[in-house]
């Protein structure tokens, strides 16, 4: 990545004022990155930038409260830290935020299926358009346009919308705002009975691992989600479709309205359940009937926690 | 659990106590027949009704959800129809990319003077779930005895 | 002596079938872009060629069970005199998981040591357990997350399963490890494989090879109770941490639950669900007092409990099978490895006077 | 939990369609019930001794009564409950009269239905836990919005029972539509002389402070301690100085003004005491028609005030008035009956309304009390009087009855022949609703001694013929085609909610029919309560009245709130919200969504929590669907006792 040098100059700076810097450094594999805390001057030698920092910082962000936190962020990214900072749940004087132009971020689900079963990775490099990995003694070559998660393909928000140092030029987004949701459009041609029966057989094989919840940046509960509590007591531990499906309504409901679609819901999900869909479908909605997109201004209030008497896009049936 | 030999379908309304309770009252009080599907649940205003109610009772399995409340500006809490105008558009909204059918759940006002008015709203959400028919149902705590079941079978 | 037979590929699958005239056959699918053990399906692929998402864990030890369902009923006499029927609610039938791989079944006898132990069996695994047979199928890949040589285990490994099968060229060896495994290889579809053993040790002693330099965890039981009062290390470790549950669930040697009673009406259940160690709930006391109140105390436990405290009770078996998914499918990329590793090479900083 | 199941029969009305020996049947099957009958009428005395007995011999500490709508009787049980030891809200009520037996006939359904019910209210109780009330200071002043005689009688009983009254009138005079009036049914004695003593009792009694020309600009608070922002309009007179001389309103050079006491006979100046009785008698300035204010020019009324009180700079002025109780006697207005083309939609000079014709007759009024045709100023011979102008007429949104009329038009009957010994009165009606005490003589004696002319029709079409103006309707009872001349024609114009109403009723939080009328608490039991605690209705606000019905509830009004403040402290409702600490991350979502700001953020060992400041607290519940884990829940309809009704109704 081009900036990564700016980007280390910039935190090596600032890191003498700063607790830990969240960036991120390769993983357990060449091709994997990892959430990477800076805390030391050497650490920042670590660092990486590119299209496998899949992982959205900003969910680690409210467990540091207190703390002088610097972090790099993606334009996704640098969304959920507005809604944060919207919130409440963080301050901005203890947030210092790094942008970069972000070019899109790999899904991991779909390089796994390019690869097939590879084995063991030796090396990942990114080139201008395709991502060069070698995997069980060959070289293969992934087209980025291949790969890439399909939130970067509907991303109107490349670079970050708040930053205290920004490295780089900034890039306009790839895509028009209105193809933005033209998966979900397809999905919804699907026929109601075909979609009733695809969430059924999707949320059959959820584990309960709760990954998809504590990935996302905004589900600021912790501790204290419905999910695995008695009181109240809206779902039971048991295995069923009913009570796993009900789980994710519940999340997407909650985040109604302050989902910054950075994806990490569906992205942490070990089963690889399309969660996103539902958030997006919740966004699409909210966009529509409110023009009001979250992570965007960090002064706004959300949709649901506001009302106005007379409602432009609401139709009230006449019941 | 079949409802009433197949005759009825299961319809539950949340209603605002000040409003649509009370119009449901007052229609009741005018003797406006109505068909006997629906069973009210009573919370304070239609702001306390938790959109997650409403998805829970249809994934608990019922045929139709109708929520009321007071109109907008008679709030009795002033704001609270306003909030729960907000939340239930969204929800109605969302509902069918879940694959739930769209007229499975609606929302309205109905004042506690409009006895008539409520009449004619559960008259038509009744004849409209039962258009619809019975609601698929999704799979709930007694799966598990299905798989017991076919265990027990080999 | 065990018995070794010889499959065609081709046959996997009508084998299968067969099978699963007295068995649950579980085999590996894709249900969407997850591999999973899934109850045999003639219209399914079977997928053979890498490990699943999720290993075979719940087919022993499901997500949830059943442990016991209960009715009240009321005395007609006097309606507050109630009567509480409660019933075990233990498995039966007959289940064969196929293709399973070495690491997943060896998970399996890490829960054999708590659940059927001398001092205490657990009725409802152990019903399970036993009705259970395991073809795993050794591995032809490794990957990066691979380390089953660094806890005493192999690609070959048959400790755990009834049938071993071992790629051949146009098929697999089947190799009995078990009297029960024994029978299953009795079908008209299998030849009598003797003559492929060599290419199958060949095999195995190549894929071996593939993984690498192995790692000596001796020292890791008493290591890690060296850094457990260093709270600065766990934090640094456990800082990228979510504290989800898909490491534990994942696992195939995360063998712990929680039971919860649900009632509707008259009737109620006693279920036992997993439940892991990384969430805060794990240890919550009714008081609120939380005994391991942050991430760090709580992924301590997780790694100390696998590398250290199991296997301080059970004759120093680690209990971890190496497999590998609490890596890979680590939202955070946390690598346990990493974590044991840099406890074992841990160095106290020098006090200062 | 033992919970006793009570399956009210209500005579026949529920038994009649419900088999209330079946539902208790189906009762003691449900979780926790260990005691299930049927009764007679529960509300009785006998039927709440019946629980109350059964609760002690039971040992129940759960009630469930099935019966009518808790709207009507939750509190007599809760009371009945706690007469026998139990927690108020340790009791749910089934409504399987007005939902169920009321609304449908099938036995079958509706004996299911109540069982759902029934089933329901037994689920949700297993859940309820006892609350206790919380006692809080009030504040014994009582606001009164509207100084006609409805809020007149209120404000003069409140403060002769004591209390500090804060009176509040949007025109710069209390009076009302009363004080338009000429006379009053059915004893023909002169308005003026009754309304104007109690006028001037409002203005000197120490206990009334008066804001005219004001209006309610902002309400906050609750029961007991209420906030309320009310705004001063500027006369840009300082009526601390007025002496209301009159000086002014003889010099004035702008005569043009629009008379609203005169309703529009007439014109008066820019500067005006709206008439010689006006309370408080103070001039104000019509900023509309004042020269010196429009234009900049002129500045006479300023040179000859001999107290120089006229300020032309005078600005909107807010008070705050902190009371602990508040009425509503914001009164009507005329229906505006020009939408009737068929009268001429206001083309016609000589059709006027009832309400002008009462100015006419008035011997202050802008004619000294002679009956003129506004056209050319010739006494009337044929007055034709045309009544429900904008009553019991669907056509124009108005079916309801005014209920005023057929009196007023009577005694304009009588009073035009008194005017007008020569003259015959005509009178189109479709009733005569002449209900009241000595009211239906009173028609009679119209009809017989005053010989006005009653004819049951409408009319259809009124035309100009030369100087006169020819009435078309039809007779219904002689099946015959009616034509009259007529000299005059006047309307008795049906009352609508005043203009205005619904953005009052928004701020007090009060509820109004699609009229506009603001909704009492019960149609029969709670005439003069509103659903919202220490906000209380009197006058035509609530629906249209004559003068002894408003005085009446004006009184009635009055006496709830010196009920009210009869206690030193009162009990807050605890079915409010309480935040589970423990859960609360203190986001502050409840803060932003309470409209109420009941909810505070506090410190709490370091961490941001939430907290419910309960007397503020209305129990909306807001809150509770806002916040994502549930910590903030709705006492008495938290999330787990409204999930174990939905899990009741929906075991699939």
């Amino acid at each position: 990545m081009k900036y990564q040098q700016e980007l280390k100059d910039s935190i090596r700076k600032a890191l003498p004022d700063l607790d830990v810097v969240i960036a991120w450094s390769s993983g357990f594999d060449p091709l994997h990155a990892t959430p990477h805390f800076i805390r030391r001057d050497e650490d920042i030698d670590r660092l990486e930038i590119g299209p496998l920092c899949v992982h959205n910082l900003a969910t680690y962000l409210p467990g540091l409260r207190g703390k002088k936190v610097g972090i790099v962020v993606k334009g996704c990214d640098s969304r959920s830290v507005i809604e944060l900072l919207q919130e409440n749940l963080i301050k901005r004087e203890d947030v210092t935020i790094f942008g970069f132009p972000c070019t899109g971020v790999v899904d991991q689900t779909k390089v796994r299926k390019a690869l097939g079963n590879a084995g063991r990775v030796d090396f990942c490099q990114v080139a201008s358009q395709t991502l060069v990995v070698g995997a069980g003694g060959t070289e293969h070559k992934l087209r980025l346009s291949k790969v890439l998660a399909d939130k970067c393909f509907s991303c109107q928000y490349p670079n970050a919308l708040l930053a205290d140092h920004f490295v780089g030029e900034k890039i306009s987004p790839s895509v028009a705002e209105e193809e933005g949701y033209d998966d979900l459009a397809a999905f919804e041609n699907m026929p109601l009975d075909e979609r009733f029966a695809f969430w059924q057989k999707e949320m059959d094989r959820c584990i309960r691992c709760y990954a998809c919840r504590n990935a996302c940046p905004m589900c600021v509960c912790r501790d204290h989600c419905l999910a695995e509590s008695r009181d109240p007591h809206w779902l039971s531990q048991e295995d069923n479709v009913r009570d796993k499906w009900m789980f994710q309504l519940i999340h997407a409901y909650h985040l109604a309205g302050r989902c910054t679609e950075c994806g990490e819901c569906q992205r942490a999900c070990p089963m690889d359940i399309p969660l996103l869909l539902l958030k997006k479908k919740m966004n699409k909605e909210i966009k529509e009937l409110f023009q009001y997109e979250a992570g965007v201004d960090p002064a706004a209030t959300p949709p649901l926690l506001s009302f106005k008497m007379e409602e432009e896009n609401i139709k009230e049936r006449e019941w | 659990m079949p409802v009433l030999k197949g005759k009825e379908l299961r319809i539950v309304g949340f209603l605002c106590n000040w409003c649509s309770y009370g119009g449901a009252d007052t229609a009741g009080v005018g003797r406006f027949t109505q068909p006997t599907d629906l069973r009210i649940i009573r919370v304070p205003c239609s702001g306390r009704i938790d959109p997650l109610f409403i998805i829970k009772t249809l994934m608990n399995g019922a045929d139709g959800v109708l929520v009321s409340g007071c109109h907008p500006r008679d709030c009795h809490y002033a704001e609270g129809n306003f909030y729960a105008r907000r939340r239930l558009e969204v929800l109605h909204r969302f509902l069918p990319i879940l694959g739930f059918e769209p007229g499975r759940f609606e929302y309205t006002w109905v004042s506690a003077s409009e006895g008539q008015r409520w009449q004619q709203v559960v008259t038509r959400f009744t004849e409209q779930i039962h258009k619809l028919g019975p609601a698929p149902k999704i799979a709930g705590p007694e799966a598990s005895k299905t798989l017991r079941q076919m265990e027990a079978a080999l | 002596m065990a018995k070794v037979q010889f499959i065609k590929s081709a046959d996997v699958k009508p084998w299968l079938a067969e099978l699963a005239q007295q068995h649950r056959v579980f085999a590996p699918a894709y249900d969407g872009e997850a591999l999973i053990f899934r109850p045999f399906d003639p219209e399914l692929e079977v997928v053979l060629d890498r490990a699943a998402t999720m290993p075979p864990k719940k087919t022993v030890f499901p997500q949830s069970e059943m442990l016991v369902d209960f009715t009240y009923s009321k005395d007609p006499e006097d309606l507050s005199r109630v009567r509480i029927e409660a019933r075990e609610t233990l498995p039966e039938g007959k289940t064969l998981v196929f293709g399973s791989r070495p690491c997943d079944v060896r998970g399996f006898t890490m829960f054999d040591r708590v659940y059927l132990s001398e001092k205490m069996t657990d009725i409802y695994y152990q019903a399970r357990r036993r009705n259970t047979l395991f073809i795993s199928l050794a591995c032809s890949t490794i990957e990066n997350t691979c380390f089953c040589h660094w806890v005493g285990s192999d690609p070959c490994d048959h400790t755990g399963s009834d049938v071993l099968a071992i790629p051949v060229s146009g098929g697999y060896l089947l190799e009995s490890v078990t009297v029960s495994g024994e029978k299953l290889l009795d079908s008209q579809l299998l030849a009598d494989g003797a003559s492929r053993k060599a290419e199958a040790d060949k095999f195995c002693h190549e894929i071996a090879g593939l993984l690498g330099s192995t790692r000596d965890l001796s020292q890791a039981p008493e290591k890690l109770l060296a850094v457990f009062d260093n709270m600065e290390f766990w934090e640094e470790v456990s800082a990228k941490c979510l504290s989800c549950g898909a490491c534990t669930y994942l696992c195939p040697s995360c063998y712990c639950f929680n039971i919860t009673d649900e009632t509707s009406g008259m009737k109620g259940k006693r279920l036992r669900s997993w439940d892991n160690c990384m969430s805060a709930q794990f240890t919550m006391e009714a008081s609120g007092h939380n005994p391991r109140p942050t991430k760090a105390h709580r992924l301590k436990n997780r790694v100390g409990h696998k590398f250290s405290y199991y296997p301080a009770i059970h004759g120093g078996v680690t209990s971890c099978c190496g497999c590998g998914r609490c890596i890979k499918s680590c939202p955070a990329g946390i690598d346990i490895r990493e974590i044991v590793l840099k406890a074992i090479n841990f160095a106290p900083a020098a006090v200062e006077e | 939990m033992k919970i006793g199941v009570f399956v009210c029969h209500c005579g026949s009305n529920i038994e009649g369609t419900v088999d209330t020996a079946a539902v208790a049947a189906a009762a003691r099957e449900f979780p926790g019930v260990a005691f299930a009958t049927d009764t007679m009428y529960t509300c009785s005395e006998p039927g709440q001794e019946e629980i109350v007995t059964a609760i002690k011999e039971q040992q129940l500490d759960g009630v469930v009564v099935a019966s009518c709508t808790p709207r009507m009787h939750e509190q007599t049980f809760r009371r009945t409950v706690e007469r026998a030891g139990l927690n108020r809200y340790l009791f749910e009520m089934a409504n399987i009269r007005e939902h169920v037996s009321w609304i449908g006939k099938d036995r079958e359904a509706n004996t299911n239905k109540a069982i759902d019910l029934v089933r329901m209210s037994a689920a949700k109780l297993l859940h309820n836990r006892p609350l206790l009330s919380k006692k809080f200071e009030i504040n014994k002043r009582v606001l009164i919005i509207g100084g006609g005689v409805a809020g007149i009688q209120a404000a003069l009983d409140c403060a002769e029972g004591g209390l500090q009254v804060v009176l509040v009138e949007k025109t710069s005079s209390i009076g009302g539509k009363m004080a338009k009036l000429d006379k009053t049914f059915p004893t023909v004695d002169c308005s003026s002389c009754i309304l104007g003593p109690r006028m001037v009792d409002v203005a000197q009694h120490p206990n009334i402070t008066l804001h005219a020309y004001s209006e309610i600009d902002e309400v906050s608070g609750y029961v007991g301690n209420f906030e309320v922002k009310v705004k001063k309009k500027a006369t840009y007179v300082d009526w601390k100085k007025c002496t209301g001389c009159g000086v002014c309103m003889t010099k004035c050079p702008s005569r043009k003004a629009t008379d609203y006491f005169n309703e529009g006979i007439g014109k008066t100046t820019a500067i005006n005491i709206p008439f010689p009785q006006a309370i408080p008698k103070k001039a104000k300035i019509d900023a509309d028609f004042c020269m010196k204010l429009q234009k900049g020019k002129c500045g006479i009324c300023e040179k000859i005030c001999p107290t120089g009180c006229i300020d032309y700079s005078q600005q909107d002025e807010y008070v705050t008035e902190k009371v602990g109780a508040i009425i509503a006697a914001t009164g009507f207005d005329l229906f505006d009956w020009t939408v009737y083309g068929e009268y001429g939609a206001g083309r016609y000079p000589d059709v006027i309304t009832s309400l002008q014709y009462e100015r006419m007759l008035s011997a202050s009024g802008p004619t000294g009390g002679h009956i003129k045709r506004p056209s050319d100023g010739r006494e009337p011979k044929n007055v034709v009087f045309i009544q429900c102008v904008g009553s019991r007429d669907k056509s124009v949104g108005r079916p309801y009855c005014t209920g005023f009329c057929c009196m007023y038009t009577a005694k304009q009957a009588i009073l035009t022949k008194d005017h007008l010994p020569e003259s015959r009165s005509y009178v189109f009606y479709m009733d005569i609703r002449a209900t009241g005490k000595n009211y239906d003589e009173f028609t009679r004696r119209a009809m017989e001694e005053y010989d006005a002319k009653y004819i049951r029709g409408r009319v259809s079409m009124i035309y100009p013929k030369g100087d006169r103006l020819l009435v078309r309707g039809a007779d219904t009872l002689m099946g015959t085609q009616v034509e009259l001349d007529a000299d005059l024609v006047v309307l008795a114009v049906g009352a609508q909610a005043a203009a205005g109403a619904n953005q009052l009723a928004e701020k007090l939080r009060i509820s109004y029919d699609s009229y506009g009328f603001y909704m009492e608490g019960h149609p029969k039991l709670k005439p003069v309560e509103t659903n919202t605690a220490g906000v209380y209705l009197a006058g035509s606000c609530q629906g249209p009245k004559d003068i002894p019905s408003s005085v009446s509830q004006g009184s009635a009004a009055a006496a709830k709130v010196l009920g009210l403040f009869s206690k030193d402290k009162l009990e807050s409702d605890p079915q409010v919200s309480m935040v589970d600490i423990k859960r609360c991350i203190g986001c502050g979502k409840c803060m932003k969504t309470c409209p109420f700001g009941a909810i505070k953020e506090i410190d709490f060992r370091g961490m941001k929590k939430a907290e419910v400041i309960e007397t503020i607290c209305q129990g909306c519940g807001i809150c509770t669907s806002t916040c994502p884990q549930g910590a903030v829940q709705l006492q008495h309809f938290t999330d787990n006792q409204i999930l174990s009704e939905v899990n009741a109704l929906c075991q699939f």
